[in-house]
């Protein structure tokens, strides 16, 4: 196991670094020597076959799940124990089926973290949700309950809700396969524009589309390692990997 | 002025002797449709409060409750009519105050004919469950078989109630109740009455403590002296004791 | 023979003392399902809890209080526990063994509440950063609710008749009077046709409490379909 | 004073009157849950049947059966229904009584049972020309039992210790019989915990029996997860 | 609403006839005046925004919902009340989300309609199911429950439960938005061998590949209406409405 800790000159940059990251559940390992950085502002797009330990990752980059072995800084704080709130905090979720809490309206949902966690006076957490609900562009869905929009609408109020805590990196986990075709489209366009407005994002997506489009970087798992690290034009171009072009010829019918 | 036999110590709660009753039992202890308590036993209590210069409360329980109350501590004794027998008498110190036999009753419009107890041979009859009348019918039945008759189909009910709802539904051939409760019914017309006198036994209040049941036990007997003790019983159509014979506790009592 | 006496009937459907317990009865369930929806609730969070031993005590406690008579754990609290020196009024001791009793049921139900809540709304607040407490008060609880209700329904249906066994540490309820009054003049059928009727008024109270919380809590899931 | 007779209690434990007594409750009781299955079952189905009239029969007939006491309907099935020329023994009266009563309460477990089982496998058994009786007892109950289980444990847990109530119209079960025991030595809490014992080991019997229904009828489930 | 009996001397090639149908819900009406003939050994796709009936249609044609208004025929037996029966016994269908009976094994799941609705005997229905398991490559899995197998093989073991009974038609909703990408592809090369031999199949897909490559028609709905019924090539290659050029644009990113 090595334990490299980051060169204090070069940690600025980075928004999150992983080194030799091991997770085991019971005698599976799902991810094995995982090795990443990725720059603040910076955009990657994670894929692979099912079961290769794409979500088992950005989970372990927020603390839900707890790495056994390894190290994981994000925006310089090591994930430790006693620092798993703070980590929490730098980063944002959005889940394949949104996980909008359905009981609450929209605004609720938006409102609920910022005024329990961070002790936001109500009016000014409202305002800010409202922003942020216009931002993804569903303001007007805001007095709705979940269940009265549309999967698309849905997954960009779940985005926005992750806003709400102001996290410096974005954790994305398939978020548009549960979608509507129709609906994909207005998602990625919103991730697109956090894209651009230097947000560091971390994506497990098969849309390749975007990963082209967007991306700075793709990462090709595959049985809990990471295969190939590549810009996007030379990972659907030229992938290395026997596993990476067999993956790309079944996803792109 | 009246001074309290009775030590503080003596008592679960200093300042009055607590008696549960369970009144369900009409004349003995009922309700009235207010919920007021009445009968024998209420009103021999309230006679005795002021011979013992103590206060009695009287604490409305049902029955499987009593004992464990009494053994616990959480009461003085019972005032509800109970029977006494050696194995109660001692656990408690038991004070028969009164005589009480049990009379078999039949629904007034059936034509069933019960001369005498062994007439009872080969048919159902109701008692309220765990008490003195299913003990006795079922030594009763006991009796019956080893002289070569059939036994006797007993059922046992919740209450008198019980016992007479299911007599008047037909489930049961007769039933076997307290005398008085017998003649309570008969009044009523709801039944008549076909043997009367069967196992006589002593009503009897029980205590915890010595000094409280020895102090009750006087002062029934300056009732009997004076005539209260008789003027109750006649009111409510109830046996005392035999002339002569003076209330007093009947047992070894708690060791 | 004139069996059923409808007079008498009516008479004990305006008559205080029943009315009086019908207060008892109310007041004994409405504290025993509060109390043990409290107690349940702390049960029900140690049986999912991440350490064994905690399972465990939890599980002893739902075995032992679901699986014992609520008669038998009346006449214990009521005369077994002064020997430990806790001496508690018939009353206290009542509403003790109700709320113990009801939680061990409560607690069943209470958890598989939760175990219906998806991973998901879990996984979602702790991501926000929301805290235990408000995760558990404002995302899982009010989730969770939502499908307990019916099986609540039938435990405060049990509960309204089980508190009757209080009769025997001296509490007098509506079935407890019911029995006492029928003494008086023997018209049983009358007297417990008179205590059922109460006995559907409650219950039917409850189905009007049940109904807007059911639809209140369901308000925002979808009609139809799964 | 020597409040807990150690040997006693022993005794009591070892007593065939009482051991007697288990098996009525035993029997009551498996009666009672069979009984209200089937009952419960054509209960259920009224209730979620597709005619408005049906509906309300089913409903009324929960309203009415959970919302009175047992005791009640015990003694009307026992003293009332002879005055209709139908007279019925007590331990038919008694049966007849607790199915009555727990078809109710399990006609409720089961409609939720049918509710939880997604439209999807009633579309497929359609879309596969399954006979309507296939659809249910292949496709439909068997699904459905797997979430009645843990509801069903509960009720029949409750059951075991109602059945005492059978004592109002003279069945002998337990708790009558430890009762008729208090009145030999007046041993209330000994005689008490005896039952108590012998209730929890009925108790932990059916969780023997559960526990294996519920990993058969699940063993096809994933585990964790949602 | 027209009542067009169809001639004698055509109805033989026509596997299903649509005439003037309608399907309201309450006051929503979710198939207006729909037309449409399949032919015999014709696959057909249907695609169309959310919500435009396309299951609705699919639904009405085995039975599932009761059309309104006009007149449905399948393999020449019209849609009646009391023949309803009949006309089930010559459609397979298979959902979205497989609906595989989970309490069964595969092989029962394969065989319970057989033997129950057809009396098959147990062992002739069972060499029936290992037959088609075969046929579309999961018969190792016979012995497993559906929750042990991944997606795509769940979906190909309900086409194989619905051929157990030997359709005329199959219907199929959405048979692969439920899947993972990677196994998209053997569901498609399952319905594409089908379509080869000359079932006959109507496809409620969004997989524009397999319209593109196996379908003889593609049909486009919109609010409950078809809006137009082209061979492949021109509809994806000239859209006639504007809604189906938006529609085609959206779910080809
Ligand atoms: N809680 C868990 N317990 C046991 N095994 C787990 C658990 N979570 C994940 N796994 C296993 O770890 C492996 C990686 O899972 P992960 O969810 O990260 O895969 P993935 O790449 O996200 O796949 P998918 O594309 O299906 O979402 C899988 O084999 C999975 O079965
Ligand atoms: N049982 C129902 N009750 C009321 N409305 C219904 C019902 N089923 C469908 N609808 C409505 O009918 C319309 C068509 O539904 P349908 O499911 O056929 O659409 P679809 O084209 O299959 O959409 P999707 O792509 O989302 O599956 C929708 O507006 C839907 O809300
Ligand atoms: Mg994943
Ligand atoms: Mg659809």
């Amino acid at each position: 196991m090595k334990t490299v800790t980051p060169s204090a000159g070069r940690a600025g940059e980075w928004a999150v670094r992983m080194e030799a990251v091991y997770k085991r559940f019971g005698d599976f390992t799902a991810l094995r020597e995982v090795d990443l950085t990725v720059k603040k502002g910076e955009t990657v797009v994670i894929c692979g076959p099912s079961g290769s330990g794409k979500s088992t990752l950005i989970r372990c980059v927020n603390g839900t799940e707890k790495h056994d072995d390894g190290l994981i800084y994000v925006n310089g704080i090591e994930m430790t124990k006693a620092n798993v709130d703070k980590v929490r905090r730098e980063t944002g979720m959005v889940f394949q089926n949104f996980n909008l809490f359905p009981h609450m309206t929209i605004l609720e949902n938006c409102v609920l973290a910022p005024m329990s966690t961070l002790k936001m006076p109500r009016k000014e957490a409202e305002a800010l949700a409202m922003a942020l609900l216009q931002k993804v562009r569903v303001e007007d869905q805001a007095r709705k309950f979940p269940s009265q929009l549309s999967g698309g609408q849905q997954q960009r109020v779940a985005i926005a809700r992750a806003l709400a805590m102001n996290p410096k990196v974005m954790l994305f986990d398939e978020p548009t396969s549960a979608l509507d075709p129709e609906m994909v489209k207005e998602v990625l366009e919103t991730m697109k524009s956090l894209a651009q407005e230097g947000m560091t994002m971390m994506c497990v997506t098969h849309e390749m589309g975007f990963a082209r489009e967007v991306s700075d970087r793709v990462i090709f798992m595959n049985e809990g390692q990471i295969m190939e690290i590549e810009k996007p034009e030379a990972f659907f171009g030229n992938p290395k990997s026997e596993r990476a072009k067999l993956f790309l010829s079944q996803i792109i019918h | 002025a009246c001074v309290a036999e009775i030590k503080a110590a003596d008592l679960v709660t200093p300042g009055s002797v607590q008696l549960s009753i369970n009144p369900t039992n009409p004349p003995q202890q009922y309700v009235d449709s207010d919920g007021t308590l009445k009968g024998l036993n209420v009103e021999l209590a309230n006679e005795i409060a002021p011979r013992i210069c103590t206060p009695v409360t009287l604490v409305r329980m049902d029955f499987p409750g009593m004992i464990p109350a009494v053994k616990a501590g959480r009461i003085d004794g019972m005032n509800t009519g109970m029977f006494w027998n050696e194995e109660r008498s001692k656990i408690l110190f038991m004070v028969p105050y009164g005589v009480q036999s049990l009379s078999v009753v039949v629904a007034s419009d059936k034509n069933v004919v019960v001369k005498s107890a062994a007439d009872l041979a080969g048919s159902a009859v109701g008692v309220e469950t765990n008490s003195y009348q299913e003990k006795w019918l079922t030594t009763y039945s006991e009796k019956l078989v080893a002289e070569g008759a059939k036994p006797i189909t007993i059922r046992a009910f919740k209450t008198a109630t019980d016992v007479t709802g299911a007599l008047l539904a037909g489930q049961v051939d007769s039933a076997l109740l307290i005398d008085s409760v017998a003649h309570t019914l008969v009044e009523k017309g709801r039944v008549r009455e076909s043997v009367t006198g069967l196992g006589e036994n002593r009503m009897s209040m029980a205590f915890r403590n010595k000094a409280v049941a020895e102090a009750v036990v006087k002062a029934l007997a300056s009732m009997q002296e004076d005539g209260t003790y008789k003027k109750l019983f006649d009111k409510f159509g109830l046996r005392g004791l035999p002339a002569g014979q003076v209330v007093a506790i009947v047992g070894p009592g708690p060791q | 023979m004139h069996y059923f006496n409808v007079d008498a009937f009516i008479g004990y459907l305006s008559n205080w003392f029943l009315i009086g317990g019908v207060g008892v009865t109310v007041a004994l369930t409405v504290a025993g399902v509060i109390g043990g929806l409290v107690l349940g609730m702390g049960i029900a969070l140690l049986k999912v809890a991440d350490a064994r031993p905690l399972n465990w005590i939890a599980g002893f406690y739902i075995w032992l209080f679901r699986g014992t008579p609520l008669l038998v754990q009346l006449v214990v609290i009521y005369t077994g526990l002064p020997q430990l020196g806790i001496k508690l009024g018939a009353v206290e001791s009542a509403l003790l063994g109700l709320v113990l009793h009801e939680a061990a049921y409560l607690a069943e139900i209470i958890r598989s509440g939760f175990l219906s809540v998806p991973v998901g709304q879990r996984e979602a607040a702790w991501a926000l950063s929301l805290g235990r407490g408000t995760a558990f008060w404002r995302v899982i609880l009010p989730q969770a609710f939502r499908l307990m209700i019916p099986p609540l329904g039938n435990s405060i249906n049990g509960l309204l008749k089980a508190t009757s066994l209080a009769s025997v540490i001296s509490v007098e309820e509506l079935m407890r009077r019911s029995e006492m009054l029928m003494q008086e003049q023997f018209l049983t059928l009358e007297v417990y046709a008179a205590a059922a009727v109460y006995y559907l008024v409650l219950t039917t109270l409850w189905d009007l409490i049940q109904r807007p919380l059911e639809k209140h809590f369901g308000r925002s899931i979808k009609k139809g379909g799964r």
